[in-house]
């Protein structure tokens, strides 16, 4: 039924939306999200957070400076193929006339997918995409709300050392294991000159193809290395394997600090279980934050959709609220003028709140220079039926009255 | 001096001798004839020839020069071409392109060897099918075109693998004609039989194999006369194919 | 050429219609993505077309064509960003290295059977992929594992293959498939043609014609390695960013097996058709399915295929050519020596 | 070096799990001649349906096998007659039946994307009795669930040996996939045969699927990376040959196991190819392979 649903709707839709003209008043914003291939199960999810948000300000009356004008969301598929993103963003600004764009998640589409919108100068927002260059090339045009890979892994050291401060615990041997993608690969890049300045030993330094189907030899590998602490960066597939392997073959580590992605997908928490107990992850956002309207946000999404929102769902859903507040502020369509009041906009509190922080600031390169991560440890929940993401770290927003675990007990 | 020139040659597989230190010689012009029960080694005998198979020893002399061994395009090129016993067309192409194929043997543009096809399927009295695809054929005529591929290489020696095999008797009277108007034109023939009468009519000479040893050769009526022949094979195989 | 002019004149009169057509599309069509719509699709027949000299008419079915439109990419953007040499000269060293790569890959599996063949070439297209996802370096040259090349944008120059406009994309595509599609022709009415054709269907036949069949299979190969890579270049010109899953995965290998099978494999035409067809329902299903119901589009995609493999299993120019002669109200060429014809039989 | 010892163990294990869907492969190669690029994707659905028979029912993972296997069985023989029979059949003298092997690329296609749309992208994973159960060996640690799944894997690869060798159907199985025509003339029916041999194939994949829902999870496209591995192992255990699937399986699975102690597990999978290559040029019929078959 849902299929006939979701196959029928649109296809009236279509067919609709080919014969009229389009209204003066909407304001046109293209997303490029993977909607099938690896990356798919994110993608949906930033679509269902986008289309919650939108939802949200057209009941709520639009866009008030342009009279009420609504939002419209164009979706395409961008197969977490960059030919096809590029090919979509040219279709997005030249056929659609899309105002602004959003996406792309995968960095490997962001990144020339973006230079497609700085060609033809349509601000391109970024809720998340991790990749440092991203932001580094002098562009114009895009805007990235997320925190970038450098931020990510200088954070999570960071954490480790506070951690080991506070809980008196020596750490010497460290581990790098990821997945041998631009993503993977770039966190370990910065992970090398990090441990090195902060004296660990790095015992092992394993790419892995996300691809595989067996990582017993990796869990092997990591297990006769004898590490104090595993760094981690996986998609969903290999998280879950990888987490589920490690915990059967009783690899004893002090910590495992994961790099969001697969280990923040939902999806990996439910597969993985109690096999994922103590592992501490580095995300954008927790639904255990203590911010305004959050957690009423949250139940809407859940009851929507089934699942908590996360780092990307949230990120994408401010990034309907930073666009819509350029335009309030705009008060006009024009893709240049939009571009400058977002080089310059601060947008605070609101639904933009939901972050774990208060403002959003764009840099002069584009970066929003207030994005700050938070480190979450995952544990049993008090029913005992499923997992549940504490957050640790900063010490400012640690949950009350919860102690991390640090180091986990051997198993 | 002989245009083929096998010599002591021998064929093993694995344990088994297939072909026993067979010899035998082919004069410029004639036609002879290859005969033996099945499995009596023939075929294997000629697929040594034709360079399908190495020989595991002895010599093959063609023009006076060593053959064995070279691989069938090779031994093609030298002017020895070989039709096969199951037809094996260019299925999906038409006539007249599976006679061209052959006749780029001996040029290199394609007009010419449109030409040199043409004149071959008149020859063998296919040109009205020449557009037709080889494998809506009826099997004598791919059979003939078998025969065009291979004449329109232009060869000095013709080996011919079992040609009649599957025929019915009156195709076969039809057939026997084409193979002697082949010789005329100066193509010497070796032809490798199953069918008595068939190569009793057109054989100057034949050689007979079993158990993979030669065991008869000569003047075909010599030859049937011959008592080893009778004992060892003839009997049976010439009262099956009466019908 | 005589040939290739002894056509019906009305055939001749639309060939020569639709190349004009083609020719001045870009006036035509202004909007820049569905210029880059078509250029994809160019560029897609194109690569099919040089798929085709290999699976086509050596009669196998290679399935790792991506790695030489892989080694195409990558060298001539690796000469560009380390020594400065035009990406044009860049395009001719990769061709010829791509050749290499192929005939040394070629040399043992082209004398394998068929199913052989296309697990070999999976394998090689996977190997390559993987290898060039763990390198970061060869001596001078920077080819970043799995992040992949971007090129920096340039001025628009013939010198550094950038250009501004997509006309400009276009018609260098467009002539780099022309080309390709005339040199099909001439491969096909030639020696090389006719037995490569004769080696892929009955080998064994072949070579007792005289034919060294590999031999002819391994020219196929490199010819058809080198003009893979000539477009891998022009690929990474056009998109200016790409890494090793996006060239050289089996997903393209693959598109670019489907799109000639659909077309018609070994016809000069096929693969043009294959992509005209195959490239839009895959754009057109994604952009209004892709959306909504995740996976759709690929199923309408895997449906086509079998449709079409089960009704047309030679491709769909056949159909499409009879539709055309029926449209021109006149027989076929080669109908009217047809032996059912009794005129035709006179000769 | 007890974590080499561990790892070849641990490749001995996963490898005949391997081996297990590429005996599928080969037992379909052996009789029609056509790889089926399907295969993963029918892997993909004999591990829903134990994903779903575990899920719903709650009982022990191994009593899926009379439920998924016979279901597969099924599923392959129908998918055989009713969409790759025709084509097949139009190609049926052609040496190497091309359009097929485009054809069951195309049902993985669908296959593959249908999950999609049906289960969603999410990776399921379903607790069992035996989940995370190991086997300790001094200080080495074998999944429980593994050593069953290639304890059943041996014993099916036995079974199918013995049933092609000595049963009726399975002689008549040998026979057409020696010699279509003598066959056909010996009074079997080739369509039947195929059909049978297709549905033996998947019921192999839902066997493995069986025994990897314990301690793997499940997606849409989980079938992927085991139907590359599926291709190299029938290559180099040679095209047709049972055991030499298994063998080629176990090879593949110490290869990846123990070859990534020495190196990054990234450069493993090179190795694999290179390892498939070399067996290419060496021996292209594999270790088992018929040499009519290459």
């Amino acid at each position: 039924m849902k299929l006939f649903k979701n196959l029928i709707v649109p296809m009236v839709a279509l067919a609709m939306t080919v014969g009229t003209v389009q209204a003066a008043e909407t304001v046109k914003i293209g997303n490029i999200i993977p909607l099938s291939g690896p990356s798919a199960s994110v993608g949906i999810q930033g679509k269902q957070a986008r289309e919650m948000a939108l939802e949200e300000i057209n009941n709520a009356g639009g866009i008030m400076s342009l009279g009420g004008a609504k939002l419209e969301l164009l979706f395409s598929d961008s197969k977490s193929d960059p030919t096809t993103g590029v090919t979509e963003a040219e279709r997005m600004i030249n056929s659609e006339k899309v105002h602004m764009l959003t996406g792309c998640w995968n960095s490997a589409v962001t990144y020339p997918t973006t230079q497609v919108a700085e060609r033809y100068g349509i601000p391109f927002i970024v809720p998340v995409s991790v990749r440092d260059t991203i932001t580094e090339r002098g562009f114009k045009n895009v805007f990235r709300i997320a925190a970038k890979d450098g931020w990510w892994a200088k954070d999570q050291f960071q954490f480790l050392k506070d951690m080991q401060q506070e809980f008196g615990v020596e750490v010497k041997k460290v581990a790098f294991v990821y997945e041998n993608g631009d993503w993977g690969t770039g966190f370990a890049e910065k992970w090398k000159t990090l441990a090195e300045q902060a004296g660990y030993e790095v015992v092992l330094d394993e790419p892995y193809p996300s691809t595989t189907s067996d990582l017993t030899p990796v869990v092997i590998k990591l297990k006769r290395a004898k590490p104090d602490v595993v760094f981690m960066t996986s998609n969903a597939a290999d998280a879950i394997l990888l987490t589920n392997t490690m915990a059967e073959m009783r690899v004893n580590v002090k910590a495992i600090i994961s790099s969001g992605g697969g280990h923040a997908d939902p999806s990996f928490l439910k597969a993985a279980g109690k096999n994922a107990e103590y592992l501490f992850d580095i995300v954008e956002w927790e639904t255990d934050l203590n911010r305004p309207g959050l957690k009423e946000t949250n139940d809407k999404y859940k009851k929507l959709y089934g699942n908590n929102m996360n780092g990307e769902s949230v990120d994408a859903y401010a990034a309907m609220y930073v666009i819509k507040e350029a335009l309030e502020q705009t008060g006009s369509t024009d893709p240049a003028a939009l571009r400058k009041t977002l080089s310059e906009i601060k947008v605070c509190g609101g639904m933009v709140g939901l972050l774990a922080y208060d403002c959003v600031d764009f840099d002069e390169t584009g970066q929003n220079k207030n994005a700050s991560l938070v480190i979450v440890q995952t544990r049993t929940n008090s029913k005992g039926d499923g997992m549940d993401r504490i957050t640790v770290w900063p010490k400012n927003v640690r949950r009350a009255g919860y102690t991390p675990v640090f180091p986990q007990p051997k198993k | 001096m002989a245009l083929l020139e096998v010599k002591n040659v021998t064929k093993r597989f694995s344990g088994l001798i297939a072909v026993n230190d067979v010899s035998m010689s082919v004069e410029e012009g004639q036609i002879v004839g290859v005969i033996g029960p099945n499995g009596a080694g023939k075929t294997t005998l000629f697929n040594c020839i034709a360079g399908a198979l190495p020989p595991s020893s002895g010599s093959i002399l063609f023009d006076g020069q060593e053959v064995a061994g070279k691989k069938p395009y090779q031994i093609c090129q030298a002017g020895v071409t070989r039709t096969f016993q199951v037809v094996k067309p260019f299925a999906t192409k038409t006539v007249l392109y599976n006679t061209v194929v052959g006749a780029f043997a001996t040029t290199q543009h394609l007009h010419e060897a449109e030409t040199k096809a043409i004149e071959v399927l008149k020859f063998l009295d296919l040109y009205n099918k020449r557009d037709v695809v080889s494998q809506s054929l009826t099997l004598p005529e791919r059979k003939k075109l078998e025969l065009a591929r291979a004449l329109a290489t232009e060869p000095k020696l013709l080996l011919l693998d079992e040609v009649m095999a599957g025929l019915r008797p009156q195709e076969v009277t039809e057939m026997l004609p084409i193979i002697r108007k082949i010789n005329e034109t100066g193509v010497t023939i070796v032809i490798v039989e199953h069918i008595m009468q068939a190569i009793m009519n057109l054989s100057e000479k034949i050689y007979v194999i079993s158990f993979g040893k030669k065991i008869a050769e000569g003047d075909p009526h010599d030859v049937v006369s011959d008592e080893e022949v009778i004992k060892a094979y003839l009997g049976d195989e010439y009262v099956a194919t009466q019908h | 050429m005589k040939q290739l002019l002894n056509q019906k004149p009305i055939i001749l009169l639309i060939s020569a219609l639709l190349l004009g057509a083609l020719f001045i599309l870009p006036l035509i069509v202004t909007s820049p993505s569905l210029m880059q719509i078509i250029i994809l699709i160019v560029l897609y027949a194109y690569f099919t077309s040089t798929w085709n000299f290999v699976g086509g008419f050596a009669g196998v079915l290679p399935l790792g064509h991506s790695a030489f439109i892989g080694i195409g990419a990558y060298t001539s953007t690796v000469l560009f960003q380390t020594f400065g040499i035009s990406p044009w000269f860049g395009m001719i060293v990769g061709g010829l290295l791509a050749s290499l790569v192929g005939v040394i890959i070629g040399l043992p599996t082209l004398k394998l059977r068929g199913a052989y063949f296309a697990l070999a070439t999976i394998a090689v297209g996977e190997g390559m992929r993987v290898l060039f996802e763990n390198v970061k370096q060869v001596g001078p040259f920077k080819i970043n594992g799995p992040s992949g090349i971007s090129l920096p944008l340039m001025e628009s120059s013939f010198w550094t293959f950038q250009f501004g406009s997509k006309a400009t994309y276009y018609y260098i595509i467009l002539i780099m498939l022309l080309v390709v599609l005339l040199l099909t022709y001439f491969m096909m009415n030639s020696k090389v043609g006719y037995y490569l054709a004769a080696g892929g269907e009955e080998p064994e036949a072949a070579e007792a014609l005289g034919i060294k069949v590999s031999r002819y299979k391994l020219i196929a190969m490199a010819i058809s390695c080198f003009l893979a890579a000539l477009g891998g270049t022009f690929y990474a010109q056009l998109m200016l960013y790409f890494y090793p899953k996006s060239i050289m995965g089996l997903d393209l290998s693959f598109e670019i097996a489907f799109i000639a099978l659909i077309g018609g494999r070994g016809t000069i035409l096929g693969p043009v058709l294959g992509a005209l067809l195959l490239r839009p329902v895959s754009e057109l299903t994604r952009i209004y399915l892709g959306a909504s119901l995740p996976g759709l589009h690929l199923v309408i995609f895997g449906l086509i295929l079998i449709v079409v493999m089960r009704y047309y299993p030679k491709g769909l120019v056949e159909p499409i050519k009879k539709l055309i002669d029926r449209f021109i109200h006149k027989p076929a060429r080669g109908k009217a020596d047809d032996p059912s014809n009794p005129s035709a039989r006179q000769e | 070096m007890l974590g080499i010892i561990e790892a070849l163990i641990n490749g001995v294990l996963m490898g005949s799990i391997y081996g297990l869907t590429a005996v599928g492969l080969t037992l379909i190669f052996g009789v029609m001649k056509v790889i089926n690029f399907a295969h993963g994707s029918i892997l993909m659905v004999g591990m829903f349906s134990a994903y779903w028979f575990v899920k719903l029912t709650g009982l022990n993972p191994y009593l899926a096998i009379p439920v998924v296997v016979p279901f597969l069985f099924y599923f392959g023989y129908f998918m055989q007659s009713w969409i790759i029979r025709p084509i097949f059949e139009a190609e049926k003298d052609v040496r190497e039946p091309i359009t097929v092997i485009i054809v069951t690329t195309g049902i993985w296609y669908v296959l593959d994307n249908l999950s999609l749309l049906f289960f969603g992208a999410e990776y399921r994973v379903v607790k069992t009795s035996v989940t995370g159960k190991i086997f300790e060996f001094y200080d080495m640690y074998f999944l429980l669930p593994k050593i069953i799944g290639a304890g059943i894997t041996i014993l099916c690869a036995i079974y199918l040996y013995w049933f092609l060798k000595h049963s009726k159907m399975g002689k008549a199985i040998r026979a057409t996939s020696l010699d279509r025509e003598a066959a056909s003339l010996m009074g079997i029916k080739q369509s039947k045969i195929y059909n049978i041999a297709f549905g033996m194939g998947c019921a192999c994949c839902g066997m493995a699927a069986c025994v990897l829902i314990p301690f793997y999870y499940v997606y849409p496209t989980v079938g992927v990376p085991f139907d590359i591995k599926a291709f190299i192992i029938v290559v180099l255990g040679g095209l047709g040959s049972i055991p030499g699937a298994i063998i080629g399986g176990i090879i593949v699975g110490i290869i990846e196991n123990v070859g990534a102690q020495f190196m990054a597990s990234t450069w493993t999978e090179l190795l694999l190819y290179g390892v498939f290559l070399f067996v290419l040029l060496v021996k292209p019929s594999g270790l088992f392979g018929m040499k009519q078959d290459f």
